[in-house]
């Protein structure tokens, strides 16, 4: 196991934070519909789908680059969040009052979403895999292969994780939107408007995972059928980060990405999505808050 | 309890009994000129995607294809037309027990399809043995078919086992090692569902036997979707040849991520998904020299042929591997069913002794089994084709070193 | 006879002490009132008391019982009852099933007929026994803390925490519940209650602990407490802090 | 008198398979399954709002235990060894688990069926180096149905006493506020895990009772997440804190599911996405609340 111990590191290192790359992205937008708007969405993953397969869709009719296609796809992630969230978040919201009653209906509205999305997403794409070549060809990083597609979605994730921790903390939109997050209840003492804020970050979330799904798309496999996958991944991501964490959110799907593949090399690969619940469950009794929370 | 919520939960007790009543008033029953056939598929859920490639459309090109023809051969030399009846299992063996039951004591159909999937043949085998229809069990490789044939006599298994598989792919890799153009050293990777773990457990011990050393040999979870780690492992191992017992997204994701990372074993196998047409197209066209589970003699005429009705019919080319076994499948139906007609104990008996041309052959089954299968295939040329057993008539030369990608 | 004894207990948040080494005893039958500006601690003690957070240090006795390192529930049992600060009533329950439980969980463990008897002894106490059956989600404000005393109350507690009960009342409201808590006080149950209404805290504590920034500044005679300049300092810095 | 009707009722049920088809006997297999499934999560979640998605954890344990003993121990002793793994595992669960609330339990059951179904599939792999289990035993239909039935008929039973009892009472004041619970004598921890470890042993039952009907199991088949979900919809929908609530909400819904499947195979699931987001917006508190909601309006109008 150990003799070429120095390479595997390396290796480990760089295929692990590519890997952390998109679950950071992915878990990104869920935090911020969580966080911001208050609604647990398990139809996540199959915004997520829907996005791959309309990168998909546009790739094969118009060959249009799937670069220019995020491009596209991003804001009109956006679009549709505004709209789930007006039409069909809202509402609960309003009812809900302040108790623990908006979580069980979100999960319930979600839930007949996911159904919805992924019906009509089988009956418009089917249940094949599918699939795009897509920048295939490997480099060569610090010696370890590496798609360059991959390369490319860990860019596009760096980039948008990074200029969202950076649009929170410094400007005063982001204020706004990490006041609603911490103390939804005193936001409109200080005159916030919390039902724009939170169709705001409903917005912002979607527009997330509709770009993770758009950069998955470019490199991976996938099915109709794979979008709670994407849903489970990052709700472990989000909790290990801290719910409503930007940042954390960040550093604990990397910290994922190379927990699975440091599994996956050096201990069983049998044993990694194990590892990744056994971690999770453990955040969640020893540090509720996730791993970079305060408290 | 208060009375108002007692008298409501009465109401709605009725209202349920209601609507119960009339969901089990189903269709009537069959009509003397039609046969019905009935089956049970997963439309949704895991294993649609399965059923979408192999099962469902081999169904519905069979039925059209009988249909067009003026319907199922009798007997008596009538022709019946078919009504199909489907339901969708949803992918949950719960689901799908309740429907074959409805199938059969509601609907009361002529004949039932198998459904896909190893675990869902299985679930379904006791009750078609209880209403005594024979069971022509494709999509279900397993080493246990002796034993399932001594527990339900009318049922068939047409696909083979795990052992027959990876011994197939060992008799090809020693073949090559014997003739010096890979080394003795194997990285084998498996999913850990039954059937990676009975494929894997069927090569261990040929591998060793043929005097192979496995170098790695790890499972990983079904729904893994990054191979990278693994690849990589794989290819620091020394090891000429890759050997995936791995389902479609891990034969797929392996695929990829061993192109983009330039890992070119000479020998690069995978298991299901290898034979999908639409594997060529995810390999980006380098598919060639990949080896994978299955394949068909590709210079048959008759293979030929059904490859372009079903391309011409279904929209897209048939898998390599378990299609064409299903579309024979149903050709020794209706060849035994124009024997002997629709008595499920006649029926069972002559598919159980009787030979039939299909477009496989002529396929005659052994113990309930059919044991002339092509265990290992290779893209060469732009098809899937044929190269183990390499005794067989129709078989191909294996092509190793595979070109690089 | 001391009922209640606290005895240098201290409660640290991250760096923060929000008490500091406090210590007074209360005896029993007694009715003290516990002062300081916001943020001084008071609730922080009440919450150590009725074991809502654990002491980081010192004891806390109930008739030589140590509370300290037990939990709420283990508390409530020896016989320590509480209002909250922010009203808390269980909304979906009805009145009597609100005021029943602590009858039923509480010392005593009543059930059945003997715990419905009691539960409508404090609701009558309270003034809320005509609206027993309705849903305790649909009372007023006032109602709501009316109803929280009578749960308090049918707990049949030894020590009963009060925290700002009379907050939020009317001056109608403020003379009846200042009459109430008298009552109770008369019935013999002990009573440390935490109050900002200075006329309330004339009117019912003859004595006071006064905190601040989780000192204990003052413990002594009422009067003596409203002139003493320590408090009044406290009480006045409270305008730069806040 | 308040006996009689559901005793009448049981009886009619217990009879219904005389009468019925065996498609018929395998809908009402389906509906008993999922109202024991809805009322024994019910149990625990319907009054304390604890929304719990290990139903499948317990349920697939319930189905993967009678695969591994079905031939090393006469029936009985499979489902009583059901019944101890089920309350062994809610009770290692239940200990460490119970203190997380809200959203966060949501997710940490989720996951724990996931790692329940991932440790197991490692543990046979590696292990066992077996994957599939088959259960060959001599239940028949009507068997399966008779003891879920059984089974269903003892959580409503169980249940109700629950209702009546001092475990009820505290466990509906922990589900509207659990520091008020704590401060009035109830010891929160203890009371959680007895509701939870009740609840959690049916289910699993439930999964040994139902097992023998798929012959083979394997881990991808028996900790099928979809069932979780289900439950918790079914018992929501009928009413999760009353009595009858979570069997009115999966007998309608089971035979919804069926009805659409059947009538509608291809768009079906986006009918089910409708209906699901319909009742969460129609009948928030639940069928039950929502028809009496009704009859009093219509009370007060008239």
């Amino acid at each position: 196991m150990f003799r070429r111990q120095e390479k595997t590191l390396v290796t480990i290192l760089i295929l692990g934070l590519v890997l952390g790359g998109t679950y950071a992205l992915l878990a990104l937008g869920l935090t911020l519909q969580y966080g911001i708007s208050r609604i647990m969405n398990l139809a996540y993953g199959e915004l997520t789908l829907a996005a791959a397969f309309v990168l998909v869709a546009l790739f094969r009719a118009t060959g249009l680059s799937p670069i220019a296609a995020i491009v596209m796809i991003a804001p009109a992630g956006y679009v549709v969040g505004w709209f789930l969230y007006a039409v069909m978040m809202r509402p609960l919201v309003a009812r809900s009052g302040a108790g623990g009653r908006l979580e069980v209906d979100s999960i319930l509205a979600t839930f007949g979403l996911l159904f919805l999305i992924q019906g009509v997403l089988l009956v418009a794409f089917g249940s094949n895999f599918t699939s795009i070549s897509y920048l295939d060809r490997g480099v060569s990083v610090f010696g370890v292969p590496v798609a360059l597609n991959r390369l490319i979605a860990f860019a596009i994730c760096v980039t948008a994780g990074g200029a969202l921790v950076v649009a929170l903390a410094r400007t005063r939109w982001g204020l706004t939107l990490r006041a609603v997050a911490q103390t939804p209840g005193s936001a409109p003492l200080v005159g916030i408007d919390v039902n724009r804020v939170a169709r705001q970050g409903f917005a912002l979330g979607t527009a997330l995972a509709a770009t993770g799904g758009a950069t998955i798309a470019m490199y991976q496999t996938f099915s109709a059928n794979d979008g709670v996958i994407f849903t489970m991944k990052a709700l472990v991501i989000v909790i290990m980060g801290g719910v409503g964490n930007v940042a954390g959110a960040l550093a604990a799907g990397f910290a994922l990405g190379l927990v699975e593949t440091f599994v996956a090399t050096a201990i069983d690969p049998g044993l990694t999505l194990a590892a990744t619940f056994a971690i999770f469950l453990a955040v969640l009794l020893w540090r509720p808050q996730g791993l970079f929370g305060r408290g | 309890m208060t009375d108002i919520s007692r008298r409501v939960t009465l109401r709605a007790i009725a209202i349920c009994s209601t609507a119960a009543a009339a969901l089990l008033a189903g269709p009537s029953g069959a009509q003397d000129d039609k046969v019905t056939i009935g089956y049970a598929v997963a439309r949704t859920g895991p294993n649609a995607t399965g059923a979408g490639i192999t099962t469902i459309p081999n169904y519905e090109l069979w039925v059209k294809t009988v249909n067009e023809a003026g319907g199922l051969a009798m007997p008596d030399g009538s022709r019946k037309m078919i009504e199909v009846v489907e339901y969708d299992n949803r992918s949950s063996n719960e689901d799908l027990v309740r429907a074959i039951e409805r199938l059969a004591s509601q609907d009361e159909v002529d004949l039932i399809l198998p459904p896909w999937g190893t675990g869902s043949n299985l679930a379904v085998a006791p009750l078609f043995a209880r209403f005594g229809y024979p069971q022509l069990a494709v999509t279900a490789v397993t080493d246990k078919a002796p034993e399932f044939v001594k527990r339900w006599d009318r049922s068939f298994w047409l696909l083979g086992g795990g052992h027959d598989y990876a011994k197939g792919l060992v008799d090809v890799l020693a073949a090559a090692r014997d003739a010096g153009t890979i080394n003795d050293k194997i990285a084998a990777v498996s999913v850990a569902d039954g059937f990676g773990i009975d494929l894997i457990n069927g090569a261990r011990p040929a591998f060793e036997e043929a005097g192979f050393e496995l170098v790695y040999d790890e499972s990983y979870p079904l729904g893994t979707s990054d191979f990278a780690a693994i690849l990589s492992e794989a290819q620091a191992s020394g090891a000429d040849s890759f050997v995936a017992f791995s389902y479609p997204p891990g034969s797929f994701g392996m695929t990829k991520t061993a192109q983009s990372m330039g890992y070119n074993p000479k020998v690069f196998y995978i298991s299901v998904g290898g034979a999908f047409p639409i594997y060529p197209g995810i390999a980006d066209g380098k598919a060639e020299g990949v080896m994978a589970i299955g394949g068909v003699d590709a210079d048959s005429l008759a293979v030929q042929d059904y490859f372009a009705r079903h391309t011409e019919i279904v929209g897209n080319p048939p898998d390599s591997w378990a299609s064409a076994i299903t579309y024979a499948s149903l050709q020794i139906l209706e060849q035994a069913v124009a024997r002997v007609g629709l008595d499920h104990e006649a029926l069972a008996a002559e598919i159980s002794t009787g030979s039939f041309d299909t477009v496989v052959g002529e396929v005659k089954l052994e113990d309930n089994q059919l044991r002339d299968l092509w265990w290992v295939g290779q893209w060469q040329g732009g098809s899937f084709r044929a190269i183990n057993p390499a005794d067989r008539a129709g078989a191909s030369e294996p092509m190793i070193p595979k070109p690089d990608w | 006879m001391t009922l209640l004894s606290i005895d240098n207990v201290t409660k640290r948040f991250g760096g923060l002490t929000a008490v500091d080494a406090v210590s007074f005893d209360i005896a029993e039958g007694e009715i003290m009132g516990l002062l300081g500006p916001n943020g001084s601690g008071k609730t922080t003690l009440v919450n150590l008391v009725s074991g809502d957070l654990s002491a980081d240090g010192g004891r806390i006795t109930l008739a030589g019982t140590t509370l300290t390192g037990r939990r709420p529930d283990q508390i409530a049992r020896v016989g320590v009852a509480r209002t909250f600060q922010l009203v808390r009533i269980l909304p979906s329950l009805t009145l009597t099933e609100n005021v029943m439980v602590p009858a039923v969980f509480g010392a005593k463990s009543h059930w059945g007929a003997a715990a419905h008897e009691v539960a409508q002894a404090a609701l009558e106490q309270v003034g809320l026994a005509r609206r027993a059956s309705s849903n305790a989600g649909e009372l007023t404000y006032i109602d709501q803390k009316r109803l929280e005393l009578a749960r308090a109350l049918a707990a049949e507690p030894k020590l009963l925490l009060l925290d700002e009960w009379l907050a939020g009342l009317n001056p109608t409201e403020l003379g009846e519940g200042v009459a109430l808590i008298r009552s109770l006080a008369d019935s013999g149950i002990t009573i440390l209650m935490v109050e900002h209404i200075m006329e309330a805290v004339r009117a019912l504590c003859p004595r006071v602990a006064v905190m601040n920034s989780g000192r204990l500044i003052a413990d002594e005679a009422t009067e003596v407490a409203l002139t003493d300049p320590h408090v009044i300092a406290a009480y006045l810095g409270e305008g730069e802090d806040a | 008198m308040k006996l009689i009707l559901p005793v009448l009722a049981l009886a009619l049920l217990a009879a219904a398979p005389f009468a019925l088809s065996d498609y018929g006997l395998g809908l009402l297999i389906g509906a008993v399954t999922y109202t024991t499934l809805a009322s024994s999560w019910a149990l625990f979640s319907g009054h304390t709002g604890y929304i719990s998605l290990a139903t499948v954890a317990f349920y697939g344990t319930g189905a993967y235990t009678v695969a591994v003993l079905n031939e090393a121990l006469p029936y009985p002793l499979v489902l009583l060894a059901a019944a101890l793994v089920g309350a062994t595992m809610a009770l290692v669960v239940g200990l460490s688990t119970l203190r997380l609330a809200g959203v966060y339990f949501v997710i940490f059951t989720f996951g724990l069926a996931e790692l329940v179904r991932q440790l197991i599939t490692w543990y046979e792999v590696n292990v066992t180096g077996t994957l599939g289990r088959y259960i060959f035993l001599d239940v028949t239909a009507r068997g399966i149905y008779w003891q879920m039935l059984a089974l269903g008929a003892v959580t409503i039973g169980l249940t109700a006493l629950i209702h009546r009892s001092r475990l009820g009472l505290a466990l509906r004041v922990i589900g509207d506020d659990e520091v008020v619970a704590a401060h009035s004598g109830i010891p929160l921890a203890r009371t959680k895990l007895v509701a939870f470890v009740l609840s959690a042993t049916i289910l699993t039952l439930a999964g040994a009772i139902a097992s023998p009907r798929w012959v083979y199991v394997e881990p991808a088949i028996v900790f099928n997440p979809t069932v979780s979900f289900l439950t918790v919809i079914m018992a929501l929908l009928g009413g999760a804190n009353r009595l009858w609530g979570p069997a009115l909400g999966a007998v309608p819904l089971f035979l919804a599911f069926e009805w659409l499947s059947v009538k509608l195979p291809d768009t079906y699931p986006i009918f089910l996405g409708f209906l699901f987001i319909g009742v969460v917006f129609a009948l928030p508190d639940g069928v039950l609340a929502g028809i009496e909601r009704l009859r009093q309006r219509r009370e007060g109008a008239g």
